[in-house]
């Protein structure tokens, strides 16, 4: 069962992905972009990750996509002379698509021996809290790290978007 | 070893100059003209004096490396910090603190603006001569041959002729391209004699302890391939030289009296310090064909300097064709070729910085270099005629001067190895009095042609001091040469040793020397 | 004392060359003929005390060259051949030396002529005295120095200039072929000294002998003017006369037949060499004479007498008779030398009129000086009581005798040339109508003393200098004096059949015979020079106008310096040219890349760029530069460009996979 | 399974927090010290940065803490890049204060970014595992890109910044993409770990996971380090940026991400050591050859600097290509080396620039040796250290690392190399030609005066270059050191 | 075909489609979604070998990519304005001043 909805959620968020590579209006894109979100954030539920479901339907879809939709709004959209691809897009795409071909089937292919891997038996405790427990205290560091690296982003982001300032 | 009154004597003798230059740098401003040139002269004088006192302790009846001082420098490579000289390096010492005084005496008038940078580069660059003819270590040996190519670059671009950025560019560029394969050489050699199989099997840069090494014949090869390309552009050997003339013609006359005088041996002193007596059997191997590459240079050398109409041009051409003689005697592999060939490198220092001086004298008059703008100069200028008779003869070699002698023993020492050797380089001999005697009468015979030629002054007082040591040199090496051979042979003998050795040769440092000891002080 | 005869002049050209010009100026000539007099005591002194017990002995001063096998000193021997060289070159040098204070006397240059003189003559007696082959060689070349810092003294003239270079040069070509030799002997003997390659000459074998004995001749072609490299003689008249005199006749030219004599026991053993030697003398001399028959010029008369007498002398060496050769040099020098130091006071009384169509009839003005020449030109054309009859005489009956009868014929032929072309020059110049110009006739006067007395003790040498050492043919004194030092196969021949017939000392039936025939070839030339130039002046313009293409032929001396030029000198030159375009295209083309490529994107070529870049890429070579140009357009400045780039490289990474043989 | 907070104490932090600490305040609190001092800014930024070198350094001899390993290392490896990154910063603030007050942009912003970015890479540094590793990565990435975008204003500056983000990120995508793939073959992030985990595995499959993700890191440090493939976007930020930022982005942001490179590929891929070092080889070739060969016939300097920065990558792989002891240790030694002349030129740079035109064609400097001769002599030796000619550091770097190939068989690589550093002296000898054997142009006749702090930065490179060159053994011994307490780990 | 497979899959699938969008695409924002869909990819992945491997490890490095993700899409889209600020289009291929 749980794989029949993984399969599909799959499929889905697949074609939107490509409808977002594809759609000549970037409107359009950051839609499709949110609903393939959104298939992800199903997915994680699926594989038991719920606390990243949340965050990632709240950060994600929530923050980062309405920002962008604010950005186009204000940049607006002027459809360039020759289309929206460039010219190399042949090129891109059989190099991309080798690489994922090769990729794809050695990884899958590993995931048998994976397998064999004795799962340790899976506690029945709420994921959230073993969760949050080993964020705050195996990886406090990488936590620490984090942080600056939000002050780095507020800073720049400030420093580059201001109107007035530096230099005129 | 023994150290002269307990202080290490080449420490001090290689590191004066660069003490001049400091001084030059830091305590004279840049329009104390007069004082620059005195620190200049006093230390390079200093230098020249030190150097002498080394000749009477030295002992002429061994070939072991004598006055060695050792220090720590990098431990962590077994690089370190070894300086000796045998009888090989210290005329070659001596020729170039001589040389150093006589360039700094004769760029007084001839450099006018940024003495700063002028006087400080060519006491640098008598550091950096002194470094490689006193260094042991491979890796001290390879810092002081491109710390000497520095200050030369600055000398030809700065103080130049028009086409002067062509010409230094030019030199740097074939000299670094032969010192970094020389590089890759040491290396090889490195760590092949770390392999106790072949060598001492430590890890050290010790060119003592690998001048024992026994390589396989192909590793021989191969680095002597390398190590050829590295000197031979120095030398230069015939395809290498396209860099010399340029260079000369565009350095100023101090510059190219030591580019001719001390550069130019640096190569061939490599040879024998390096190539002999490391790799005796490659040597033995490729012989022949540097002897033919010898050749070519000597008869070539001496054609193209025929149908040169630039002094200096000529001139440089002459010393592809003087130093194809002392390759030849260097790669005949007996006594009387290899003493003739590092005798020739003294007397070749001697003479041609002698021609360069004369050129520099009369172009400091007329700023031109052109063989048809003089005539005659011999009417206006009789003492400045004599001078450069004397030096032109002792190029060409005429007995009872330093070339003939010089030549005579790389002649009957490459006659000894293959007859028909002599027979071409003789050729050489007559091309180069043709050359030379067609150069002088241009120059000094027939009616003064040139109005400017008319009211040109003799040579000054202190033209005449800084020419008079040269000549002097060149009739005491042309009448009494005994002193110099003596002081060569015992070195001479020490790598023909090394040469034949086979396989386990004797260690060249516990040899006792087979020569009778003279134990007769010097004259 | 030995070392005091070169040393003195040494010391005299030292202080001369360095204190001449502005101290000694005008009084140089006492220092010079001072020391070239002490010199000439020093040897008469050697020379008497060798007479008095004739031991052959050597003076050490100290060690030259020795690198280990090799040891060469300084030293002098003292033997016959050496002592007769050095009375010979001391005493013409001295004459010779007074002679110049006359002859060069307000000339500017007059410190530099003595001291060249002094140094000439050092080397010179270093040549004579050395007792090895090295520093006979220092000699030898030192002795091309001077003659070409003499011939070219008047430098200004180019004339004299190129005269000089060409003497040097042919010169060093000889002294080739002789250091060659040298290394032969070396390589054979391991050593360069005189005594102990004669000592083990024995070993030598034949081929060994014929290489050495050729290769020793070229360098005495080269410096005493035979048949290929004689060209330098004739030109090298642009020096003073003094010098010609000197260097061209007494001493320098006759080093080569000393260097023979002195080798006499390596050619013993190569006949082969012999031969050539002697038939290249022969030809020699012939050829000589035929080109002095017609000269104008008086100096160039006497050049080509003397390279003919050079031949007499290479062809007496050539037949085995050196005693002969040498005994013949020497009277040369004294007739020689005096003729032309008598055509130098000709010359300086006619104020440098060298041409004899000008000249004639001088006997009324310069009475001493042509009776002098005339009993030179007696004793060269071999009248019977000169000098020179009896060593011309000694040389054709040696060659007779020892069976070369065609070289004898030659050589009876050119005696009769030599007297006929030295008359034909005493007439043109002493006797017949004078024909000097008019401006020149009233100051015609006798040269003064110091020119004078030199040509008479000249004079009286040539007379006396053939009969006293030379009375009896072939059993002289001279041949006594000198056989010790000529070791030579046919010597000791003599002296076994010698010794048999010791008694009749009487002159036998063939010796009178070969005499009468070259006295009759010498009146013969003598009574056809006077029919033909004092009885009918008018005929040898006749004959000359007859025989027309044979007169043209010898007065341009058969077009052989421009025969050298046009087939040695000219293709060096071009050749020279086109190695020096190889080396700036050639060499440097290959390094800098073909041709200089102009720089390509124009707003690269700053004024900077252009001038310089364009210089030293093409060192780098252009191949650096293409590339240069292809990676530089890959920055393409699209973003998206960079990104595929890296795909690509992510990709050529994954895909290598295949090819690496990795143990997966 | 309630693990307990790692106690550990804190003083292996104190650089990391006294940076933040300076770095907040500069960011908040510019406003109020602007207007009061114009030298308080920098000053703060530089003593800081010296504190923290000094807590740095007494880390040296530190014992190894059980169970910091997991994320933290103190290892001498370690402290010895902190060192470098640290030095790097000082310089870096030392040369940006002149240029900053000339073309009037100074704020406190930007001094914050430069010590943020520092943080990020001392943290990178010393990462055991890869997720700090990779965050420390983006807290320098995301910081050069505002840095590189810092002038607005000027076209060239936003575009480089807009060129270096979209690359940066899809970079960063690719190293997540690999680590991802390195975590799935051995379920661990732990470098120590993984290498347990690695020597155990057998399966093909695995191992290709572990193939795959190792072109992934291999392209992806490739691109931080602006390795031949990957090093497109080098020479157009290094132009388009600010120079005193793209000095820093030159020398810090490489040497971090070789670091970072040599600790995971050591560490990590110890089993495929023979594998990378292979691809290494050719890339070390090929960048050695690019970067001289595309810098030959630069004008502008600043270009020019990037390619021969992208050369100098290129003999440091070299040295990594060529085995772990001799050659890494060579590689330490060269990156330490390298930095100091090669942000001497960009510093060279900023002299020349005056009121706020930028200078950077080769015919600025003509003449420079007439109007400021210590300047001349200045960037004359870093050239010299650059083309690696003896009297300098550069040439004891260089020899080191040929020593290392030709010991590890690489003898074409060498000769390569070799061949490209004679190649290198052509461009670099054109500037010096310009400075000694070129009449300045008149317009800039004015002698120009270094403000104090570029006086400073200038002798202290000029002195290490000197020092390092004549007198090399201490520098060797520490490098040989730091590498060696990496083998403690594998 | 279990779970994971399928999720595999879906992540390699969304991680190559954002590469292929970063290259081919012109406008700059929607460059920047494809930048965010190769995150999502990543962070998929990283889930299902945590879910195999059955620790979090994972999934920690899932949270942090998000926040990173988060930290350059602001970033990025400064810079985006700021550029725009000066250059009417945002189309990259336009953005070539700095070439050779």
């Amino acid at each position: 069962m749980i794989t029949f909805l993984s399969f599909i959620f799959t499929l889905v968020g697949l074609t939107t992905a490509i409808l977002v590579v594809t759609s000549k209006v970037p409107m359009n894109a950051a839609l499709f972009l949110v609903v393939t979100l959104f298939t992800v954030a199903a997915n994680y539920v699926l594989l038991g990750a719920e606390f990243l479901a949340a965050v990632q339907v709240i950060v994600y879809a929530g923050a980062i996509m309405v920002l962008i939709i604010f950005v186009i709004q204000l940049v607006g959209f002027q459809p360039s002379k020759d289309g929206s691809v460039q010219k190399q897009t042949p090129i891109a795409i059989v190099a991309a698509g080798l690489l994922f071909v090769q990729i794809a089937f050695y990884t899958v292919r590993s995931l048998t021996q994976l397998n064999g891997i004795q799962k340790p038996v899976q506690a029945a405790v709420d994921h959230t809290a073993s969760f949050s427990q080993t964020l705050f205290t195996k990886y406090l560091l990488p936590f620490e790290t984090a942080s600056i690296l939000l002050l780095v982003a507020i800073v720049g982001t400030v420093l580059l978007a201001q109107h007035k300032g530096i230099r005129e | 070893m023994t150290h002269i009154f307990g202080t290490p004597i080449l420490t001090l003798l290689c590191f004066l100059p660069l003490i001049g230059t400091l001084a030059i740098v830091i305590f004279t401003r840049k329009d104390e003209e007069k004082k620059i040139k005195n620190i200049a002269l006093w230390f390079s004088v200093a230098a020249f004096l030190i150097s002498l006192l080394i000749l009477p302790r030295f002992r002429t009846d061994t070939a072991e490396m004598q006055f060695v001082e050792r220090a720590e420098w990098i431990p962590a490579i077994g690089a370190e910090y070894l300086l000796g000289i045998d009888g090989i390096s210290i005329l070659l010492i001596l020729l170039t603190t001589l040389l150093t005084v006589i360039a700094v005496l004769s760029s007084s008038t001839a450099i006018t603006d940024r003495l700063k940078e002028y006087y400080g580069s060519l006491l640098l660059l008598e550091t950096g001569m002194l470094g490689v003819f006193m260094a042991l270590d491979f890796v001290l040996f390879y810092v002081f041959w491109e710390v000497m190519l520095v200050p030369m670059y600055f000398l030809i671009g700065i103080w130049g002729g028009p086409n002067r950025l062509y010409a230094a560019i030019k030199f740097f560029l074939y000299t670094l391209f032969g010192s970094v394969l020389m590089l890759l050489g040491i290396l090889a050699l490195y760590f092949l004699n770390a392999d106790p199989a072949f060598g001492s099997g430590e890890h050290t840069f010790n060119m003592i302890t690998l001048f024992n090494v026994q390589l396989p014949f192909h590793f021989q090869c191969w680095i002597f391939a390398a190590f050829f390309i590295g000197f031979a552009i120095k030398v230069p050997v015939f395809p290498f030289h396209t860099w010399l003339p340029d260079a000369h013609v565009e350095a100023p006359t101090a510059g190219s009296v030591i580019l001719a005088g001390v550069l130019l041996k640096m190569g061939t002193y490599g040879f024998i310090r390096v190539c002999l007596p490391m790799l005796p059997q490659a040597s033995e191997f490729f012989a022949p064909f540097v002897a033919v590459l010898a050749m070519i240079g000597i008869v070539y050398g001496a054609l193209v300097a025929m149908a040169q109409t630039d002094i200096k041009k000529l001139v440089a051409y002459s010393s592809v064709s003087h130093l194809g003689f002392v390759m030849l005697g260097l790669f005949a592999m007996n006594s009387q070729g290899i003493t003739g060939g590092v005798l020739q490198m003294i007397n070749h220092g001697i003479s041609t910085g002698a021609l360069f001086l004369l050129v520099g004298i009369i172009y400091e008059r007329r700023h031109t270099r052109k063989i048809q703008e003089f005539g005659g100069l011999a009417h206006v200028m009789p003492v400045y005629a004599a001078l450069f008779a004397v030096t032109l003869f002792s190029s060409i070699g005429l007995p009872g001067l330093n070339g003939f002698v010089g030549e005579f023993l790389i002649l009957l020492g490459a006659f000894q190895k293959e007859l028909w050797y002599a027979a071409v380089a003789v050729s050489g001999i007559v091309l180069g009095a043709g050359y030379m005697l067609w150069l002088y009468q241009r120059v000094m015979f027939g009616t003064v042609t040139h109005p400017e030629n008319k009211m040109l002054k003799d040579c000054s007082r202190r033209e005449v001091l800084y020419m008079a040591p040269l000549i002097i040199l060149m009739l005491w090496i042309g009448i009494y040469p005994k002193p110099y051979l003596r002081l060569i042979e015992s070195s001479v003998m020490g790598t023909i040793q090394s040469l034949k050795r086979p396989s386990a040769g004797p260690d060249l440092m516990a040899m006792a020397s087979q020569t009778p000891p003279e134990t007769a002080a010097l004259i | 004392m030995v070392a005091l005869i070169p040393l003195l002049p040494a010391l005299g050209a030292a202080v001369n060359g360095l204190f001449g010009r502005r101290y000694i100026k005008e009084n140089a000539h006492w220092v010079a003929v001072g020391a070239c007099g002490l010199s000439f005591l020093a040897a008469v002194f050697t020379f008497t005390s060798f007479l008095r017990e004739p031991q052959s002995y050597e003076v050490r001063m100290f060690e030259w060259i020795a690198v280990d096998p090799l040891r060469i000193e300084l030293a002098f021997l003292v033997d016959p051949l050496s002592m007769l060289m050095a009375m010979v070159v001391t005493g013409v040098g001295f004459l010779i030396h007074i002679y110049s204070i006359g002859y060069m006397h307000g000339d500017g240059g007059y410190h530099r002529y003595f001291a060249y003189l002094n140094l000439f003559m050092t080397a010179m007696l270093l040549l004579v005295l050395a007792n090895n082959y090295l520093l006979m060689f220092l000699g030898w070349e030192g002795v091309g120095l001077c003659s070409y810092l003499l011939i070219g003294f008047w430098f200004h003239k180019d004339s004299a200039a190129n005269a000089a270079k060409k003497a040097f040069l042919v010169n060093r070509i000889g002294d080739a072929g002789f250091i060659l030799a040298l290394f032969l002997i070396y390589g054979q003997c391991k050593s360069l000294v005189f005594h102990d390659v004669m000592s083990q000459a024995h070993a030598f074998s034949t081929g060994l002998a014929t290489a050495i004995g050729i290769l020793l001749f070229v360098g005495a072609m080269g410096k005493s003017a035979q048949i290929p490299l004689y060209v330098w003689l004739p030109d090298a008249m642009e020096g003073p006369t003094s010098v010609s005199a000197l260097i061209h006749a007494a001493t320098m030219v006759t080093a080569g037949v000393y260097m023979v004599a002195r080798n006499s026991a390596i050619y013993a053993l190569a006949p082969a060499a012999l031969n050539f030697m002697a038939s290249v003398g022969a030809i020699t001399a012939l050829f000589a004479a035929s080109i002095a028959l017609v000269q104008r010029d008086i100096k160039k008369v006497l050049a080509y007498s003397t390279v003919s007498q050079l031949g007499y002398m290479f062809l007496s060496c050539g037949v085995g008779a050196y005693v002969s050769g040498m005994f013949h040099l020497m009277t040369h020098a004294f007739f020689k030398g005096l003729l032309f130091l008598g055509s130098g006071s000709v010359i300086h009384a006619l104020g440098g009129e060298q041409d004899m169509q000008h000249m004639g009839g001088l006997r009324k003005h310069m009475p001493i000086t042509a009776a002098t020449f005339t009993i030179a030109t007696l004793a060269i054309a071999g009248i019977p009581p000169l000098a020179g009859f009896w060593s011309k005489d000694e040389i054709l009956a040696e060659t007779f005798k020892n069976g070369h009868k065609l070289l004898w014929g030659i050589g009876a032929l050119t005696a009769l040339m030599t007297s006929f072309y030295m008359f034909r020059l005493l007439f043109l110049t002493f006797y017949g109508k004078s024909r000097v110009h008019h401006d020149k006739e009233h100051h015609l006067h006798e040269s003064p003393r110091t020119i004078t007395i030199p040509l008479s003790i000249l004079a009286f040498l040539s007379i006396f200098g053939g009969v006293l050492p030379g009375f009896p043919p072939e059993r002289g004194w001279i041949h006594g004096f000198l056989s010790p030092a000529i070791s030579s196969v046919h010597h000791a021949k003599e002296i076994l059949h010698g010794a048999a017939e010791h008694g009749a000392h009487a002159l036998s039936l063939l010796d009178l015979t070969l005499m009468a025939v070259s006295i009759g070839a010498a009146l013969m030339g003598l009574a056809a020079a006077w029919y033909f130039y004092l009885i009918r002046p008018a005929l040898p313009g006749q004959w000359a106008s007859r025989l027309k293409s044979i007169h043209t032929l010898l007065f341009n001396k058969y077009w052989v310096d421009e025969i050298y030029l046009s087939v040695f000198v000219r293709p060096l030159l071009k050749l020279c040219n086109r190695l020096w375009d190889f080396d700036l295209q050639g060499i440097d083309g290959i390094v800098n890349g073909a041709s200089r490529v102009a720089v390509k994107s124009a707003e690269e070529s700053g004024r900077f760029d252009l001038k310089f870049i364009d210089g030293v890429i093409n060192d780098i070579g252009k191949l650096f530069d293409k590339w240069h140009d292809i990676l530089r357009r890959w920055q393409t400045g699209f973003v998206q460009n960079y990104a595929l780039v890296m795909v690509i490289g992510v990709l050529v990474l994954a895909t290598s996979m295949f090819f690496i043989p990795y143990h997966f | 399974m309630n693990q307990t907070l790692p106690n550990f104490p804190l003083s292996i932090l104190y650089p990391e927090m006294i940076l933040t600490i300076s770095a907040c305040v500069l960011i908040f609190l510019a406003r109020a010290f602007a207007r009061a001092h114009k030298h308080t800014l920098s000053s703060i930024a530089f003593f800081s940065v010296i504190a923290a070198m000094g807590c740095a350094g007494s880390l040296w001899n530190f014992p190894r803490w059980e169970n910091l390993i997991e994320f933290f290392l103190i290892d001498r490896y370690a402290i010895f890049f902190k060192l470098v990154l640290l030095v790097i910063c000082a310089l870096t603030i030392l040369i940006s204060k002149r240029f900053l007050s000339d073309t009037d942009t100074e704020r406190g912003e930007y001094y914050g970014l430069i010590l943020l970015a520092t943080i990020g890479m001392m943290i990178m540094v010393s990462g055991a595992d890869l997720i700090t590793i990779y965050l420390g990565l983006e807290t320098m990435a995301i910081a050069s890109y505002i840095l590189a975008a810092y002038f607005r204003s000027d076209e060239r500056s936003s575009e480089a910044g807009l060129k270096y983000f979209l690359l940066g990120a899809f970079n960063s995508g690719i190293i997540l993409y690999g680590m991802a793939l390195l975590y799935g073959a051995t379920g661990t992030f732990n470098l120590a770990e993984m290498h347990r985990i690695v020597s155990g595995l057998s399966g093909p499959a695995e191992l290709r996971l572990l193939y795959f993700s190792l072109i992934l890191l291999v392209a992806g440090f490739g691109f931080k380090i602006a390795a031949v493939p990957f090093h497109m976007w080098a020479p157009d930020v290094y132009e388009g940026a600010p120079t005193p930022v793209a000095a820093f982005l030159s020398a810090g942001s490489k040497t971090a991400s070789l670091a970072v490179l040599i600790r995971v590929f050591t560490v990590a891929f110890g089993l495929f050591t023979e594998l990378w070092q292979l691809w290494i080889a050719y890339i070390s070739g090929l960048t050695m050859l690019f970067g001289n060969i595309a810098a030959l016939r630069q004008t502008n300097v600043k270009r020019m600097l990037a390619y021969s920065s992208i050369a100098h990558v290129g003999y440091m792989l070299l040295g990594l290509a060529s085995g772990i002891e001799m050659g890494s240790s060579a590689v330490l030694m060269y990156a330490f080396v390298y930095l100091f002349a090669n942000i001497g030129l960009f510093a060279s740079l900023i002299l020349l620039t005056r009121n706020g035109v930028p200078k950077e064609s080769t015919a600025d400097f003509s003449g420079l040796s007439r109007r400021h001769p210590l300047i001349a002599f200045a960037v004359t030796i870093f050239l010299l250290s650059l083309t690696g000619i003896p009297p300098t550091a550069g040439f004891i770097g260089k020899f080191y690392l040929f020593m290392a190939a030709v010991k590890s068989g690489y003898i074409k690589l060498a000769v390569v190399g070799v061949l490209a550093s004679v190649i290198s002296l052509f461009y670099y000898m054109r500037i010096v030609m310009a400075m000694y054997m070129e009449k300045p142009a008149d317009t800039d006749a004015a002698a120009l005066q270094p403000s104090t702090s570029l006086g400073y930065a200038f002798s202290i490179m000029v002195f290490v270059i000197l020092a390092v060159g004549i007198y090399p053994g201490p520098l060797l011994d520490l490098a040989r050191e730091s590498l060696s307490s990496i083998k403690i780990l594998s | 075909m279990n779970l994971d497979t399928i999720t595999l899959i879906f992540g390699t699938g969304l991680f190559f489609i954002g590469i292929t969008g970063v290259l081919i695409r012109r406008n700059a924002i929607v460059v920047l979604m494809c930048i965010e869909l190769i995150l999502n990819g990543v962070n998929l992945t990283f889930i299902t070998f945590s879910h195999i491997h059955g620790n979090l490890a994972g999934q920690v490095a899932a949270i942090f990519v998000i926040v990173v993700a988060a930290a350059e899409a602001a970033v990025g889209l400064a810079i985006v304005i700021a550029v725009f600020r000066r250059h009417p289009s945002i189309n990259i291929d336009e953005f070539n001043v700095l070439k050779w």
